[in-house]
Formats: structure tokens, C-alpha cells, sequence
């Protein structure tokens, strides 16, 4: 739990974009190991089949955390896509530099599209 | 026990130091370490196919991800930026952390005991799957069973969240 | 009891104004037949609405359901004696006032004409959906189109002053009717999960008496279209509109909405024994009797002759609240009546208003010295709607009046007896001088003084502007708060010195004429309203240094084939003030079905 | 034999359609045909879907079980009525939009990631359509989670750059409102052992002293607070939706956050019940209050903006606050409001976003400030524009006008009589913030020569003194004062004109783009006068909701 606490400050304070997906991740993986240790049962043994008078670990949290895990994936990797991006668009991933840029852009122009980022021939 | 209680504070230790690390290099190597240990710790708790999942995952297509974006953006980073700014703008942070941490410990006083086999988590739906998971799918890894056959509408939800994630990288990374 | 006879005339009554408003904007190309559209419709809106009124007056009710928005809510139609009264009144004046916009609209070349007709019909049509609407939420719906449908003739002249007027008035519309009203539709829903109207109401001891007091009020309150003070800005403000369209808003169409609207609630949803054990009678009666009395005297100091109609509708309107107000059955009658008679004596005024600003591009009263001897049918027109305004024989409003003084007497009301005897001398101050300088003043010596030019590079030439931004601002601020102010401020200025009170900016209006180069006019503007107050002969007395000078004193009204319908127009509405003052027993009778006796 | 698999085939179709334009996508032939057949996926969804009508209303809740596997163990779907009414909308709206999406989407895909664009569209789709039609509490998290990824990934498409930054800001929120979603399923997992809502409704009753339970449901709320940007949870939706492409703008505005609410409620009456709230928490009551906050501070904050498409998000933030304060009611009178704001919001926001989007097309301007005179040169585009907006504020016969009289009349039978004033006051903000656009399209004069008034010079020396209500009067004279504008795209900011070609008198946007519009507008007309069916059809969900009391 203490991990997933963790995880939320550094998603929150830190101002470089990919710490904060790390943060996030580590945020994640707090929630991963709660479901675990609600499936832990005193005494078992891992989920697979060898008769039926065994005592097994709950397989539900556990089917449910491999789902969530590779959701997590996903979204990790799309948010560093879209971080390399930011970086392409930007020049930067710090937070105060962007919000500083995006600043001045709107001041300067309050509605000009930017050529770099404009959808033109790929 | 001490196994487990190793594997912990190893954890903890890596997670301070992820989080406190001082360049994004340093913090995703270090979580991919995490992620090891993580899955270790998990094994130890019976969910060997998870823990294989995150070690494989966690560590073996996070880790690679990262340090990609790293390679692709800029390593530096400018250093705590909180840190600099006034005072004000670090208390709401903390606050919400604060409640929410309040929240986890005020519920974990009355949760039913960790690893009792009568919780009701793993009294109402779970024996099922124990009882009949073979039987009825002739499947060996209950786990296994329940992701491909009882949930297995939830496992094309998860294959389709990663396709959804290919599809996005496609659009937003191939267009310039 | 008397049949309900389920028939669609109400829909056509409605529906005919709607089709002509599409007919307008789908042959808006070809000017002529496009305007064509409008006194057609407008015949075959009266003709339907005419048609209902044997059955009614022989004790029928027409109702049609057209639709059910919401379960238990349907727009639903309803001819009774008081809607027909209010639907025959504004067809009847939308022929006659569509015959003058096209006048108007034409000698003007004004722009976006089509647009003008089309919101022009579908405002009408909206009028006397509200004149049939049958419940509560059917009034609702063609009272909030009302105003969204007036909203583009407001702002026709589009330029930043038309748009903070209009601004203005959707805001005081939108405002109190989302307000006040929705909210109080629905508080009277919640209480009774009724909505139709119902002779006598239908709200008697459904409820603790301060809740529907509290939703009487609100709904009151919620009637900004009747502008009872303090709701009453926007009709000041709506003077930026063209003539045809101030006609429409305070004889046809929207005043009335709001005062028929008033009648409505406290006849058929509260109903009078309700409101009388509500004690409505200690509230209502004096928040009308002072919009009278208020109006009138802001009305004395508007020498922006549209802007003295303003104030002077404002005050007449509140007269059919007052008369509501009383709880009388003789009381409601009259006020039933006064919106009638008001309605064409007003329409006078404002077509005469437009008709003499096409023909001569003069706006203000002071300018008008002599003008009876330029349009005299005009003039004469305005002198016969000056007197229904005032109550006087030959005009009709004597009828109301006489009936909402008797409401006050019995139920000795004395208050709204002297707010009433208080406002007809008013009335005869603000408006008898104007009569009389047009007929028997002007022509006469040249104005000996010279002011300095005010500092107005404005290019009036083009004279399109009748927006009168300055006596407004001044009418709304100034005048309208501190009374002695501008009053002693500009009797300086009529001796010596031209003091820089709001009267400075009136007399950039003044310089809109274009036919008079020199600014000798702000002196005797601020003159000339000055002295009206005070008394009609001293009017007199400064009238004699009269700085108009008609350029010639031939008849004017007839010069173009525009002017001549627009003259005719004024005849016509002029007409029917004298012929509801000889021959008022129709609307008698009906008045009398209304208020039950 | 597809009746039976009827209620998840509208959720399949999408996905199904995802794959095929991906696998696609490698082929050229297929890239033509991208959007025809998301075209057709999209329709048949929607046939689909309309086809569950009739059995849902005769039968009630209609239960299917993913591969036969009985559903506490299993992953059940079900319809019911509340669902039917989000799947109808869904794949309804979707299929105006995706007309829509054909030309407008040229502008900022190129044509080689037309089948990722159509892919991610039809994920997001079947995403949304998931979350409505499970009963499964992790399923529902799976399908948010692919709704979300693919939100985020069409956010991040837009033109601009600052979309990128929307995106991540979006993606960071969202998925720390998901992990706490997900780990508050955790925790109503660990106090019941299942997942099936109906299974935890049942299950969780005995259970409601728990704080597990209330810190679990803590954890969910927030999560989906989030997603539904209620009020102070609203930060990531103005530049979501100011930066996504147009069609995806309109899309989100009307599906994503009703979705959320739709879950959220759904959980509070699908595994709460109803008692919940009255014996643990007055639940109901912060959802008022946040609603009424939402309303008055959403509509503010729409005031002040000068992009159009930042003021409508201000705008869907405060009509989600309407949505919330009618279903925090508890009575059936202010429940049919919100739910029926669910149907009437999206229909008018998209009506509002795709004309926006029309205008943006056209002529690129998205300020407010730029619009003068545009209805001269779009005219059925700011006909239905302005239909919308009426409908926004509420003007009767119009969609917004049930909406407020239903919640109205529910806060007033709730007794709770501040609601009614906040209720109004909205209307009046929104009133505010459209009127101004509306005013400058078809009323600030761009007119030359004889009619150009004199009147500026005088009139903005009074314009302090009127006090005139809204905040642009001073703008306003400015734009007044130049001297004869030719064009409709003259502005202070010059680089506008050279972007967009000089316009001619009329030119409206190609059909495709046209029609959505004004069939969004007649909808909005049509909810208002044909309110009936909907309602009903709300009434029968607000009552049901209810009865389990």
C-alpha cells in the first residue's frame, strides 16, 4: 500500500513527464499486490489443478490481475508514445517548461495552429 | 516468512529509491528490478502465473519501453521541480495523499484477516471455480481456466486494450 | 353547462401566422409578392379568429390538443372570451400594421426586410398562441417565442447601440420569465399537477396560503413583458427598434402579452375568491398604481416623442394590472377592456411616431411645432390616440377606465381611485401640449439664440438612425432617478448658458434632422420638456420662441405612395378608437363574460 | 439464431469492425474504404441495438451469459432499460457522427492512418458500449479501460500540439481515477467474492456498516468522478475537448462522460441499493451539492472563454452537474430529468460541437470574438447552431426544456427548494454564453457604406453607463469600429485571413458534414416537442431504480 502511495506522489509532484508514468506504474502495482494478498490463502498452493482435496490460492484475483497487468502495460506504453511526441512537439517533458511554452503560445497567438503538429503529408 | 519479509523490504527500498531517484534512467532500470522482486514476491504468494506475467511484462517490456522513450526524448531532468516552487502549491499534493492514505488504513482495520481461507473472497465464487475449473474446462491451471473460459470475454477486453494501444502509437507516433 | 367543442380553429389561427412568416422568407426575393404575405395573413388570422367569436359569445369553448410533450403537459388550446378578445384585437391590428411596415420598411429602404416580416408574423403568431394558449405551459411556450421572435426586430438596426438595447431586453424578457416564471409554472404544478386554465382557478386551498402567495408573486414577477416597475427597462430600451416594431411590441403584441397574461393568472389559475384571501388586493393595486404614477411623471420629461410612448405605455399597461389587481369583477372587466382599447389608441401613436419620422426624419417633440399643418390626418390621428390615452371622449378608454374606477369603488380601493385620477391629469400634461404645439404653433419666429455646436461629427446625413442613444441613456439614468436635476440644469439653458447635463446628448439627437443645419435645437429641446411640467400655458408661453421652422407647410403625408398607406394606416386605427368608443357593446359583452358578471 | 446473442452483438460489432480495419490497414485498397465500413459497422451496431427495443420492454432485464457460463462465475451481460436508453444513444449518435467524421477528420489524419483513426474509433465505441452493457464490475473496468486508451489516443490526434499535452494530462488523471477504480473493485471483491453486480448487490447489504465497503465505494466514486468530470474533477475535460479533432470532440461531449455517470449510478443502484444512501451515507447529498456547483461554476467559467469549443467543454461540465443534481434527487420527477439530460445533453452539445466543428472547417476561426456575420456565410450551419443553443438554455419545446422542468419539479417535490434557483440561474449563464455568439453571427454588422451608424461614437460612451449584462460590450465596440469590413474573417488577428480563403458569400460545409448538424438540431427539436417516448422510457428506469427501495 505504502508502494502505491508512493506511486500517486510521484504521478502527482513530479514534474517530468516519464517519472510520472513511472510513478504510475508503481501506483499500479500497489493495487497489483493487494488483489494478490486477497487471494492468498494460509496453507496452499498455486492454482493448478492436482486433485481435489488440495487447499489452492484464489485464482480469481489472480485472473484478474494478469488482465490488469497488461492493461497497465498498455497504457504505459502508450503514455511514453505520447511523451516522445510531446518531446518531437516541444523540445522538452518537463511540466513547468510546457506549461510555460503553452503560456506564451497563447499569448502570442491566441489560435494559430502549429505547422509541426498540424496534420499535413505525413 | 523471512522470505517474505526480505522480498518486502526490498521492495520498499527500490520503490524510495524509484521515487526519489534523480534521472529517469536510473528510476526505470530501477523498476525494472522492482518489478522482479515484485514478481518473486509473488510466487511466494501462490500466483506463480501473475508473477510470471509481471516478470515478463513488468520487467521485460516495461523496462525496454522506457528506456526506448528515454532514447527517443531526453534523459535530463530538471531536478525536483516542486522543490522550487512555493510553498502553497506542495501542500494540496500532499493533502490528497494524506486522505487517501487515511482512507487505505482506515479500511485495512476492519478487513477480513489476510490469507484466512474463509474470507468471504474466497468463499462465495472461488470454490467453484476450484471444484469445477478442471472438469468442466479440462483446463490443469485454474487460473488459466477462469481467463480463458470463465472470463474469457475479459481476456479479449485485455487484448484489445493492447491492440487499442497499437493502434493509438500508430496514429499518434507515425504521423509526422 | 356549455359545450366543449373539440375544433382546430385555433391551430389554423396560429398556424396561419407561422405559414405566412414561411411563405415571407421563402419569397423573400420577390419584394412585392413577399409583402404581399403579411396583410393576407393577417386577414386570414382575423377572418379565423372573427369566425369563433358567435360561438363563443354563445357560450361555447372551442379546445384542441395539438401534442403531449411530456406526460400530462400538452399544448393544448383553449377559446375562451378573454383570449378571443386579445386574438381579435392583434390580428385586427397586424393587418393594419403590416399595410404600414411595408410603408414604413419601404420609404425607408430599409435592410434585411425580409427577416423584419417574417419575425414580424411569427411574433403575431405567437401573440395569439398565448391568446388561446390553454394552460399554463402552452402560454409559457409562445411567451418565451414571443420574445425570442421580437428579439431580431429589436436589434434590426444592428449596430452596437441596437445591441445593448436588445441585450437589454432579453435580458429583462429571458430574465424574469426563466426566472420568475418557469419556476413558478412549476410551483403551481407541483402543488395541484394541474395546468389548465379553469374560470375561477383552480389553486383555492390547494396549498398553505404563503406558498401560493409566494408562487402568485413570482408569477407576477415573472411577467416582465407587462413591466411593472422595477421590470420595466426593457421598453425604454426596445425604442431602438423601427416604428412598426414599437407598435408591435407595446399596442399589438408584447405589453399586451404580458398584461393578458396577468388576467389570465389571477382570473383562471388563481382565481379572484384565491387571491382575495391571499390579500392580494393590499399588494398588487399598489405596485401597479405606482408603476402609473412614476411612469407618467418620467414620461413628462422625454422629449424623444418614442421614449414619452414608452413611459406612457408602461404607465397605461400597469392600468389593466391595477384593474386585475382590485379583485373586482368590475375591475377585471376594465382592465379586459383597457387592453383592448389601449392597444389601438397606442398603435395610433406609434404610427404616427414612424410616420413622421419616414417624412420628415424628426424624432423629437420639440421639433414638432407646426407639424399638424404638414400632416394634419396624421396629427389628427395622434390627437384621437392622445385622448384614448388620457380617457377622454371619443376615445374608448373612457369605457376602461370608467370600469376600472368603478371596480375601485366597489371595493373602495381609494388608492387606485386617485393613482387614476392623479394619472389622466399626467396624461393630459405630456401629451395635450404636443397637440397643441403641432396644430397651433410653429412657423413662427426664428430662434435668437445660437448655441455651440454640439461636439457630434456624426454623419446623420444618412438618417437611418432613429436609435436615440443619448435621451435614453438619459431617460433611464438621470431623469428617472433625480427629477430636479435635468430640471433645473436645462432651465438654465433655456436662458442663458447650455449647461453639459444629459441634455447635451439630446442635443446630438436633435442634430439628426438633416433638413436643419444649424444646432439651435438642443436649447428649445431642453427647454421645451423643461417647461411641460410645470404647466400646459406655460408650454405656451415658451412655444412662442419656437426654433422650428417648417420648411414649408404643405401637406406632406401624401407625398409618396408610402406615406399615403401609412397615413391611411393611422386613419384606419384612428377609426377604430372612435368607433370602440360609439360601439363598444361586443367587448362589453365579452369583458363581462371575462370578469363574471 | 443471432436473436439470442442479441445484447452483445452491438457491443461486438465495433470491436469485430476494429480488427478487420486494423488487419486492413496494411492493404491499400482498404484505407479507401475505411470509412464506408466503419460506416457500416456502425449501422449495423445500431441495428442491432435497436432491436433489443422490443424485448427489453416486454421482458424486462435481459440476461445473457458470455459462453454459457453461469454468471456469478461467468461474465454476464445484461440490458435493461437504463442501458437500453445509453445504447440507444451510443450507437445512434454514433452513426450521425461518423458521417460526420468523413470530411472532417481529413484535416488532421493523413490518409494512411485513416484505418487506425476508423480502428481506434470503432474501439472507443465498442469501449463505451461494453461499460453499458456489462454486469460484471472487473468487466466493466476492462471496457473503460479500452474506452479510455482509445480516447486519449483520437484526443491526441488533434491539429494542434497542445493536444498532445491534453492527452497526457487526460491519460495521468484518467488512469489514476481507473486505479483507484480498480482498486476499490478490489476491496467489494474482498468483503463479497464476486464480481457480478447483481451477486454484490445482494451480497452487500448485510454489509453496509463495513468500512471496507465505504472506503471501497469511496475509491470507485472518486475514480468515476473523475471520468464523468464532475466539478472539481473537471480539470482534464477543457482541453480534451478544445484540442481533439472536431467529430471526436462532439463524439466525447456527448458519450464519455454520460457513460461515466451512467456507471456511476449504475453502481450506486446496481450494487448499492438505494437504502445505502439513506442509512450510511448521505451520498445524495454531496452529489447535489457538487451539481449545483458544477452548474454555477461550469457556466461561469463558460462565460469567460473565448474559444469556442473551450467554452462548450465549460458548458458539459456544467450540464453534467445538471445530470448528477437530477439523479442525486432520489425522487422519480428529478431522476427523469437527469435522465433524460443524458439523452437531450448529448444530443445538443454534439448538435453545438458539430456546428462549431462546421465552422472551424470552413473557416478555421475559433474564437468567439471572429464569428461576426458568419451566419451569412454559413446559414443552415448557425440555424441548427442556434437551435442547439436554444435548446441548451432551455427554451420550451425544445430538449432543454424538459430536462428543467422535470428537474425542477423534483427539486421542488424533494422540498428541496435552494435547487430551483441554481437550476435557473444555469439556464440564464447558458443563456449568457450563447446568446453572445448568436448575437455576433447574424447581428453585429459587418454592413459597409449607407448603414455603418454613426452611432459607435456615442454609443460606447454610454455603454459603460448602461451596464449592459454582458461583459462584451467594450469588445464589441471595438469590432464596431472598423470602418466597413469586407469580409466576414476580418479580425485583429490577421494570420486567420491568410489561413482561410477569402470567403465567398455563402459557403456551407460539404453535406456529409451539414447533415449530422441540422440532424442534430431537429433532434433537439424533437426531443422537446416528442418528449413522450423518452420519457417514458425514463420514468420507467427512475422508477425501477427506485423500487428496490
Amino acid at each position: 500500500m505504502l508502494v502505491f502511495i508512493l506511486g500517486l506522489y510521484m504521478t502527482i509532484v513530479k514534474g517530468n513527464l516519464i517519472k510520472k508514468v513511472i510513478g504510475l506504474n508503481l501506483a499500479q502495482t500497489g493495487v497489483y499486490t493487494f488483489f494478490i494478498l486477497t487471494a492468498k490463502v494460509n496453507e496452499s498452493t498455486a492454482p493448478v489443478y492436482i486433485g481435489d482435496e488440495v487447499r489452492y490460492a484464489n485464482p480469481l484475483p489472480q485472473v484478474l490481475i494478469l488482465t490488469a497487468i497488461v492493461v497497465g502495460i498498455s497504457l504505459t506504453a502508450f503514455a511514453l508514445g505520447l511523451v516522445i511526441r510531446i518531446y518531437q512537439a516541444y523540445g522538452t517533458i518537463e511540466e513547468s517548461e510546457l506549461s510555460r511554452l503553452v503560456q506564451a503560445n497563447r499569448e502570442a497567438q491566441p489560435s494559430t495552429l502549429t505547422p509541426s503538429s498540424s496534420g499535413g503529408e505525413g | 516468512m523471512w522470505i517474505d519479509l526480505t522480498l518486502l523490504g526490498l521492495l520498499l527500498a527500490l520503490a524510495l529509491g524509484i521515487t526519489f531517484s534523480r534521472d529517469t534512467l536510473t528510476g526505470s532500470l530501477l523498476l525494472g528490478a522492482y518489478s522482479l522482486i515484485l514478481a518473486m514476491l509473488w510466487v511466494d504468494l501462490n500466483a506463480a502465473d501473475v508473477a510470471l506475467t509481471e516478470a515478463a511484462i513488468g520487467a521485460g517490456v516495461a523496462t525496454p519501453l522506457m528506456l526506448l522513450a528515454i532514447s527517443r526524448s531526453t534523459r535530463a531532468e530538471l531536478g525536483e521541480v516542486l522543490m522550487t516552487v512555493q510553498r502553497y502549491r506542495r501542500f494540496p499534493p500532499f493533502l490528497v495523499l494524506g486522505l487517501v492514505a487515511g482512507a487505505l488504513v482506515y479500511a485495512s482495520l476492519d478487513m477480513p484477516p489476510l490469507g484466512n481461507p474463509n474470507n468471504p473472497a474466497n468463499q462465495h465464487v472461488a470454490p467453484y471455480y476450484v471444484q469445477n475449473a478442471y472438469h468442466e474446462t479440462g483446463s490443469e491451471n485454474i487460473v488459466t481456466a477462469i481467463l480463458v473460459c470463465y472470463r474469457g470475454f475479459d481476456t479479449l477486453g485485455e487484448v484489445l486494450v493492447v491492440m487499442t494501444a497499437g493502434v493509438a502509437m500508430m496514429l499518434i507516433l507515425r504521423r509526422s | 353547462m356549455n359545450p366543449v367543442i373539440n375544433a382546430s380553429e385555433p391551430i389554423w389561427a396560429v398556424g396561419s401566422a407561422f405559414l405566412t412568416a414561411l411563405l415571407i422568407a421563402l419569397t423573400g426575393r420577390w419584394q412585392n409578392l413577399r409583402d404581399l404575405w403579411s396583410p393576407l395573413g393577417a386577414l386570414a388570422q382575423f377572418g379565423i379568429v372573427a369566425s369563433l367569436v358567435p360561438a363563443v359569445l354563445s357560450g361555447e369553448t372551442r379546445t384542441f390538443t395539438l401534442t403531449t410533450p411530456m406526460p400530462g403537459v400538452a399544448l393544448y388550446f383553449k377559446v375562451d372570451e378573454l383570449g378571443l378578445f386579445f386574438a381579435l384585437m392583434a390580428s385586427f391590428l397586424w393587418f393594419i400594421a403590416s399595410l404600414y411596415s411595408v410603408g414604413y420598411m419601404r420609404a425607408l429602404k430599409e435592410h434585411a426586410q425580409t427577416r423584419f416580416f417574417a419575425f414580424y408574423a411569427i411574433s403575431l403568431g405567437s401573440a395569439v398562441g398565448i391568446a388561446f394558449a390553454g394552460n399554463l405551459f402552452t402560454l409559457f411556450v409562445f411567451y418565451e417565442m414571443l420574445t425570442l421572435a421580437t428579439y431580431p426586430l429589436v436589434v434590426h438596426k444592428q449596430d452596437a447601440e441596437a445591441r445593448a438595447k436588445a441585450r437589454v431586453y432579453m435580458t429583462y424578457l429571458l430574465g424574469t420569465s426563466i426566472g420568475f416564471q418557469f419556476t413558478a409554472i412549476l410551483v403551481i404544478y407541483g402543488i395541484s399537477g394541474e395546468l389548465n386554465f379553469t374560470k375561477g382557478g383552480f389553486l383555492q386551498g390547494q396549498a398553505p396560503d404563503w406558498l401560493l402567495l409566494s408562487a402568485f408573486l413570482l408569477y407576477i414577477a415573472g411577467i416582465g413583458k407587462s413591466a411593472i416597475m422595477p421590470f420595466h427597462k426593457w421598453l425604454p430600451s426596445a425604442m431602438v427598434a423601427p416604428a412598426p416594431v414599437s407598435a408591435l411590441l407595446h399596442a399589438v403584441a408584447v405589453v399586451k402579452a404580458g398584461v393578458f397574461t396577468v388576467l389570465r393568472v389571477v382570473v383562471y389559475v388563481f382565481g379572484v375568491d384565491c387571491l382575495v384571501s391571499l390579500q392580494v388586493a393590499q399588494i398588487l393595486p399598489y405596485v401597479a398604481g405606482t408603476t402609473i404614477v412614476v411612469a407618467s411623471l418620467i414620461a413628462l420629461f422625454q422629449d424623444d416623442l418614442k421614449l414619452r410612448l414608452a413611459y406612457s405605455t408602461i404607465s397605461q399597461l400597469s392600468y389593466v394590472v391595477l384593474g386585475a389587481g382590485l379583485l373586482s369583477p368590475l375591475g377585471a372587466m376594465g382592465a379586459t377592456l383597457h387592453m383592448v382599447f389601449h392597444g389601438f389608441a397606442k398603435i395610433t401613436l406609434f404610427f404616427t411616431a414612424g410616420h413622421i419620422y419616414c417624412a420628415t426624419k424628426k424624432t423629437k417633440i420639440s421639433q414638432m411645432r407646426g407639424i399638424g399643418k404638414q400632416m394634419p390626418f396624421t396629427m389628427i390621428g395622434f390627437t384621437i390616440g392622445a385622448l384614448g390615452m388620457i380617457g377622454l371622449p371619443p376615445a374608448s378608454s373612457l369605457w376602461s377606465k370608467w370600469y376600472i374606477g368603478l371596480g375601485a369603488l366597489e371595493t373602495q380601493h381609494y388608492f387606485a381611485l386617485g393613482v387614476l385620477v392623479v394619472s389622466t391629469i399626467l396624461n393630459a400634461l405630456y401629451f395635450l401640449p404636443i397637440v397643441y404645439s403641432a396644430f397651433f404653433e410653429g412657423g413662427g419666429g426664428v430662434e435668437a439664440l445660437t448655441l455651440p455646436s454640439p461636439p457630434s461629427p456624426n454623419t446623420v446625413g444618412e438618417g437611418e438612425s432613429q436609435l436615440l442613444p443619448s435621451p435614453d441613456a438619459a431617460g433611464e439614468g438621470s431623469v428617472n432617478l433625480t427629477p430636479p436635476a435635468p430640471l433645473s440644469a436645462s432651465r438654465e439653458g433655456g436662458e442663458a448658458l447650455y449647461s453639459p447635463s444629459p441634455f447635451t446628448e439630446r442635443g446630438q439627437g436633435g442634430e439628426v434632422n438633416p433638413e436643419t443645419p444649424s444646432p439651435t435645437l438642443p436649447l428649445s429641446a431642453g427647454g421645451e420638456s423643461q417647461l411641460l411640467p410645470s404647466s400646459e400655458a406655460s408650454g405656451e408661453g415658451q412655444g412662442v420662441r419656437a426654433t422650428e421652422k417648417p420648411p414649408t407647410s404643405e401637406v406632406i403625408e401624401f407625398s409618396t405612395p408610402y406615406l399615403t398607406l401609412m397615413t391611411l394606416a393611422i386613419c384606419a386605427t384612428a377609426l377604430g378608437v372612435l368607433v370602440l368608443f360609439v360601439y363598444p357593446h361586443p367587448f362589453l359583452e365579452l369583458a363581462r363574460r371575462v370578469a363574471g358578471l | 439464431m443471432l436473436a439470442e446473442h442479441l445484447p452483445i452483438l452491438h457491443v461486438l460489432i465495433p470491436l469485430v469492425g476494429a480488427i478487420v480495419l486494423l488487419t486492413g490497414g496494411v492493404l491499400r485498397p482498404l484505407r479507401e474504404v475505411a470509412w464506408g465500413l466503419t460506416m457500416l459497422v456502425v449501422l449495423a451496431s445500431a441495428v442491432s441495438a435497436f432491436q433489443l427495443i422490443p424485448r427489453v420492454l416486454s421482458e424486462g432485464r435481459i440476461s445473457y451469459a458470455l459462453g454459457n457460463w453461469k454468471p456469478p462465475y461467468g461474465i454476464e451481460y445484461a440490458v435493461d432499460s437504463l442501458s437500453l436508453l445509453l445504447i440507444l444513444l451510443i450507437t445512434s449518435l454514433t452513426v450521425i457522427i461518423t458521417l460526420y467524421t468523413r470530411h472532417s477528420i481529413q484535416r488532421d489524419i493523413t490518409p494512411n492512418q485513416q484505418p487506425y483513426f476508423y480502428s481506434a474509433y470503432l474501439l472507443f465505441v465498442g469501449g463505451l458500449l461494453g461499460m453499458v452493457t456489462t454486469a460484471d464490475i472487473f468487466n466493466l473496468y476492462v471496457f473503460l479501460e479500452i474506452a479510455s486508451l482509445s480516447g486519449y489516443a483520437l484526443i491526441a490526434i488533434g491539429r494542434r500540439r497542445e493536444a498532445l499535452l491534453a492527452s497526457y494530462n487526460y491519460l495521468m488523471i484518467g488512469t489514476i481515477a481507473s486505479t483507484l477504480f480498480l482498486l476499490g473493485i478490489g476491496y467489494l471483491y474482498m468483503i463479497t467474492g464476486t464480481l457480478n453486480m447483481q451477486d454484490l448487490q445482494a451480497r452487500l447489504e448485510e454489509l453496509y456498516g463495513s468500512r471496507t465497503l465505504l472506503v471501497g465505494m469511496a475509491f470507485i466514486t472518486l475514480g468515476l468522478s473523475v471520468k464523468m468530470a464532475l466539478f472539481p474533477l473537471h480539470t482534464w475535460l477543457p482541453n480534451a475537448y478544445t484540442y481533439a479533432p472536431d467529430a471526436i470532440t462532439a463524439l466525447m461531449a456527448s458519450l464519455t462522460t454520460k457513460v461515466g455517470v451512467y456507471t456511476a449510478f449504475r453502481v450506486f443502484f446496481g450494487v448499492l441499493k438505494p437504502s445505502f444512501l439513506s442509512q450510511v451515507v448521505p451520498l445524495e447529498e454531496i452529489f447535489m451539492l457538487l451539481g449545483a456547483l458544477a452548474i454555477l461554476g461550469g457556466s461561469l467559467m463558460a462565460i469567460f472563454q473565448n474559444n469556442l469549443k473551450r467554452m462548450l467543454a465549460y458548458s458539459s461540465v456544467a450540464q453534467i452537474g445538471y445530470i448528477v443534481l437530477g439523479l442525486a434527487m432520489l425522487n422519480v420527477s428529478g431522476m427523469m430529468g437527469g435522465l433524460i439530460h443524458i439523452v437531450n445533453h448529448a444530443v445538443v452539445k454534439a448538435g453545438l460541437f458539430l456546428a462549431v466543428g462546421n465552422i472551424i472547417y470552413r473557416t478555421g476561426l475559433e474564437e468567439v470574438d471572429d464569428l461576426n456575420q458568419i451566419a451569412q456565410q454559413m446559414p443552415k450551419t448557425m440555424l441548427a447552431f442556434t437551435v442547439c443553443a436554444l435548446a441548451l438554455i432551455g427554451v420550451p419545446l425544445t430538449a432543454g426544456f424538459v430536462t428543467k422542468w422535470y428537474l425542477v419539479l423534483g427539486s421542488i417535490e424533494a422540498g428541496r427548494w435552494f435547487l430551483v434557483p441554481v437550476i435557473v440561474v444555469g439556464a440564464l449563464l447558458a443563456a449568457v454564453y450563447l446568446w453572445r455568439i448568436i448575437e455576433r453571427a447574424y447581428f453585429w454588422s459587418r454592413k459597409g457604406g449607407a448603414l455603418t451608424p454613426p452611432a459607435p461614437l456615442s454609443a460606447s460612451r454610454e455603454g459603460g453607463e448602461l451596464g449592459s449584462p454582458s461583459p462584451f460590450t467594450e469588445r464589441g465596440q471595438g469590432g464596431e469600429v472598423n470602418p466597413d469590413p469586407p469580409s466576414p474573417t476580418l479580425l485583429p488577428n490577421s494570420e486567420q485571413e491568410s489561413q482561410s480563403p477569402p470567403a465567398p458569400k455563402t459557403s456551407e460545409v460539404p453535406l456529409s458534414m451539414l447533415i449530422p448538424t441540422l440532424v442534430m438540431a431537429v433532434l433537439s427539436l424533437a426531443l422537446g416537442i416528442f418528449a413522450v417516448l423518452p420519457l417514458n422510457l425514463a420514468e420507467r428506469i427512475a422508477k425501477s431504480l427506485l423500487g428496490a427501495e
